[in-house]
């Protein structure tokens, strides 16, 4: 059931220069990959999506970084201050068990929905996450918890491995063979993440992002292109999506 | 006493008058999930075309000052689709069907009109006036001579009440209602979206990718108010108003303006529950003011004469 | 290195693309108490008639969201107190004049053209595009043909760079556009205020007293940035952007679309210092992405092409 | 000197069922019938104007009822938040002593510039305020510490003496002789004070409102009608007012 809610921010916490963590009260079944929608201020009409990163407890986590201003309004509430809050929107990845272990790959502010499905994933697994430097990099140490080896790529090296999770992602598929890759990043690191997988044969998943108006499916603006049965078509990112099979999505 | 907020609409009868705006609420699918589709006054459906349409590469959203512009570009899975496809879905639910369409010609239009006659839709809503596609569309309802034309063709295959969708985006907003009441119209709707542009000035590209595209939500109320202020006095025919209510007070506005029926839609997006929270704001509003009857609005502005 | 944030504007220089909007300052007196008028980049007086005006009754204005509605109508001291009782307070300051004048007749015109031309004004700017008076006014720029006719006759009289300020109130901004640019207009500057209406429900009044207004503010900024799109690619001369700018951002987004200047007019209301931070935004701009000068935003959007 | 500062709410107060006082930093000189604008939230776009009640300290005063979506919001702000000021802004009344006691006429809101001005007015007098009933009376107490006498009024008799304060007024013009009548309130109110005032030939100061775009003079929107030398003319009842010779206005 898809909920409607004020809701009151219990907990937020600044992971790094750039991106910060807030939980707030919702009671919801929420598969990773889904997201909510949520209001930043009086003065803007659309609510801003967020994928969620965990949900125990009648809790929800987002974690996400000030980009514009409607993040930015965000990035500036503090615990007891009420949010607009919608969801949980779309459909999530799939994770059922098939006895093999996945290949996680988040890319930087991409990295949140990936954790929750690691965290959540029964059968094992790797996970290679990304950032641009040391500084913006979050949630390693949660990955860690959440059972799975991490790989920290940098694109500057000022951390982990430098390079781009691509490089380490090859390196892993090599080695392994893996049930499935669950990613999510920015556009052009989900290209090359499907074009890898499909190199390996192993079924990819990826969550897109998109300008969204309604999230819930009614407007038609949030658009990706998907090959279809009868020739390619626009689907919605908030409904068919976020999560695509790699293989359908025309990057 | 209650009073009443029904209103008869060209001899159909709406429980409230509260209706969807055409491409906010898609064929209702996906709002009956947060409230039952029988509390709206009515649902008028997404822009249909006589053939499928992809619709505008994305981006199709920006948003702007307590506003949005789109270009979805009728993206829409056609008439037949949608009238063997979705209609039924929607007719399960106790409330009006308006079937919004968008034809590139002439005959596109009065194939439409003569397919949804013969349906159980309750009214057909010509849209003359998207800004977002290249052929026909919005070039239809800025010229007074081709609304004649199109309405007056139209007309002729309609079995049902006829509305048609009035562009912003002209000199003279009376003059073109004026040729579609002429035309045989037997209401019109406004406003359609106001033509706008977003630039991303980090890439320099707009931020939509049919680089323009229509305006909507509160930032466009006073202009929806005003022409329908000033249609109202150019025509005899009943009005929908819409563009930018968010609340029954808007509403409100806009009835005393001129409307018979209000539609509501970018709000959708801010809150998904706004339809029924504009009719409870209607009625509450009545309440107030100690209105028996929601019809007493209609166009009851006391405008300044001096 | 400091960008460039010189302007040369028809032959005039303006040492920062911001100006002031015509009407929403005044002849700079009060806003002289919050800064020195000199950083403008020019200040663009109150509307000029050939006689003094009293204007509309009150009220004359009404919030919208986002926005304003105004009706003001034009009042002012008259052209002949202009010249003799402000221009020389202005000149004081190191800053450009524009004198911007409204007539009811061809004539008038033409005659405040010829006064201003001997005056120390630097510019002088046809308001061919009021919404907020009964006779002449906006009815001049939204005729093609009676724009050609009033911008050419005052062309003759004018020995002053001549800017036609366009009305959004049209069908087409670019037919306007170019009928202006055909009678010899040097600049356009774009756009004025939008027609609107509020009604106040427990009145049912109309909010303003002339029951309708001009919208203006950050509300109408899309509309304002695709009619700079449009109109400068539909002519050569150059373009004054105005219309909902707040911060440097929104005037960069003008200037991409295709300003030389920009106006900043109802945002001073809700903050008086807003010209100097939209001055100071632009520079910012211009230092984070390395551009050396600020004449290299103009029209510079790259649209999509397909 | 006109200030445009961001300041803090330093006190809050709920005065009736419908009446605000704020108290705020600002240390600026003010007359009183000055009055400040304050920004009432980003997504609207119009500052509201406010009469000073107080200013001492660096600290100033306000009080103000939430009638629309504004003052609302300004209604919710609390201790500690901060606020966007202009001020001071306009002609406060003239207050220059001359001997003779003064007439203070307070109407509903309109009471706390009175207040200000029998604060500050160093020759005594009489002070009468209305309300529509006990419920909005407010300022009561503080006139009498301002060392003035106060009748107060209510429309239904539910405190005080019955009736508009015309009645109260004319009563009190009957028996004293008032070098002044200083007035703010609803426009009806003030018309019928500026008729009793001329009869009774006592010099008679209103303070205006109208809705205002920029507050400082420049748009002329807050227009009202005035006497003129040369006929009558629209003044700016921000800049040439607020308070106006009731004589010169036209009602
Ligand atoms: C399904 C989904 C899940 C997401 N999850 C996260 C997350 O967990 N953490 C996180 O930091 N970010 C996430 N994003 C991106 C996030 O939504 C944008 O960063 C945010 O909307 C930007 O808003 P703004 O007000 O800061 O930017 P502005 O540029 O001011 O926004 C203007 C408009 O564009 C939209 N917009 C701008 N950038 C994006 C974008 N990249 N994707 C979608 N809409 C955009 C905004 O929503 C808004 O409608 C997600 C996006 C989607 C579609
Ligand atoms: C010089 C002056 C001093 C004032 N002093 C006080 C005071 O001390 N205490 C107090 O409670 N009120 C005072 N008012 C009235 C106060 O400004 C309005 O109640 C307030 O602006 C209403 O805003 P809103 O958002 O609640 O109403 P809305 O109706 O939402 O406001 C819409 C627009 O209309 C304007 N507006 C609405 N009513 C008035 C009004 N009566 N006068 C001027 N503008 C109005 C608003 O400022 C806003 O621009 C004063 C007005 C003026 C002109
Ligand atoms: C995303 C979107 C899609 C729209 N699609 C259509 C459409 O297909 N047909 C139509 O007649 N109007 C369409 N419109 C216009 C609306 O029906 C309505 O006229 C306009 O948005 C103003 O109302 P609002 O401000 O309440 O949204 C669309 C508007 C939006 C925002
Ligand atoms: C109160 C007010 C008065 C105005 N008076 C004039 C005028 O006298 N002449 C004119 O050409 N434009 C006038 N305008 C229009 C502005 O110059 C400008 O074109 C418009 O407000 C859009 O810019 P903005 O959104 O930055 O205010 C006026 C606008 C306002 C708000
Ligand atoms: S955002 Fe409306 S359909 Fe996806
Ligand atoms: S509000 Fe602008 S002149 Fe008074």
């Amino acid at each position: 059931m898809v909920k409607d809610i004020k809701t009151r921010i219990r907990e937020k916490t600044k992971l790094s220069d750039t991106a910060i963590s807030i939980v707030f009260d919702m009671d919801s079944e929420i598969t990773p990959g889904q997201f909510i929608t949520v209001g930043c201020g009086a003065e803007r009409i659309l609510r801003r999506p967020l994928s969620v990163c965990d949900a125990v407890n009648g809790r929800v986590r987002v974690v996400f970084e000030a980009r514009g201003e409607g993040t930015a309004w965000l990035a500036s509430r503090e615990p007891g201050e009420i949010l607009n809050v919608l969801g949980p929107l779309g459909n999530g990845f799939r994770l059922q068990s098939d006895g093999l272990p996945a290949l996680f790959i988040g890319g930087g502010i991409g990295a949140p929905p990936v954790l929750f499905s690691a965290k959540r994933f029964v059968d094992g697994g790797d996970a290679v996450i990304g950032f641009k430097s040391k500084k913006f990099v979050i949630l390693e140490r949660e990955f860690r918890e959440a059972g799975k080896t991490v790989s920290v790529c940098t694109d500057d090296g000022s951390y982990g491995v430098k390079g781009f999770v691509t490089s380490e992602a090859e390196r892993l598929l090599k080695k392994k063979r893996y049930g499935r890759v669950i990613s999510c990043g920015p556009t052009l690191m989900l290209r090359e993440i499907a074009k890898l997988a499909a190199s390996y044969k192993v079924p990819c998943q990826v969550s897109l992002e998109e300008r969204m108006g309604c999230g819930v499916g009614a407007c038609l603006v949030c658009a990706c292109k998907i090959k279809g049965k009868d020739g390619d078509e626009y689907r919605r990112v908030c409904k068919d999506g976020p999560v695509f099979d790699a293989g359908e999505v025309l990057f | 006493m209650k009073p009443s907020i029904s209103v008869d609409f060209c001899g159909i009868s709406f429980k409230n008058p509260v209706i969807t705006a055409s491409g906010t609420f898609g064929f209702g699918r996906e709002y009956a999930e947060f409230y039952d589709l029988s509390e709206l006054g009515g649902i008028c459906v997404k822009g249909l075309t006589p053939q499928k349409r992809p619709g505008n590469p994305p981006p199709r959203i920006a948003e702007t000052p307590m506003g949005i512009l789109n270009s979805v570009g009728l993206q829409n899975p056609g008439v037949d689709a949608f009238l063997s496809g979705e209609l039924p879905y929607i007719k399960q639910f106790d409330t009006r069907v308006i079937a919004n369409i968008s034809g590139n010609t002439i005959p596109e239009y009065c194939e439409m009109a003569e397919k949804i006659s013969d349906s159980e839709a309750d009214i057909i809503e010509m849209n003359i006036s998207c800004p977002n596609v290249k052929a026909g569309g919005m070039a239809f309802g800025t010229d007074a001579g081709m609304v004649k034309d199109v309405v007056s063709s139209a007309r002729k295959f309609s079995k049902k009440p006829l509305v048609v969708k009035l562009s912003p985006n002209v000199t003279d907003i009376c003059e073109i209602a004026r040729a579609a009441e002429d035309a045989g119209a037997d209401a019109l709707s406004l406003i359609n979206t106001i033509l706008g542009m977003r630039i991303d000035i980090n890439t320099r590209r707009p931020v939509l990718h049919r680089n323009v595209g229509g305006l909507s939500g509160p930032a466009v109320l006073p202009v929806a108010v005003r022409m329908l202020y000033q249609v109202k006095k150019a025509v005899k025919i009943p009005l929908i108003g819409m563009g930018g209510i968010r609340t029954g007070s808007d509403a409100v506005e806009m009835m005393l303006a001129g409307a018979s029926l209000v539609a509501v839609g970018t709000a959708c997006f801010s809150e998904p529950m706004t339809p029924l929270l504009v009719r409870d704001g209607i009625r509450e509003y009545l309440e107030k003011h100690d209105i028996s009857d929601v019809n007493e609005l209609c166009g009851a502005v006391a405008e300044y004469k001096d």
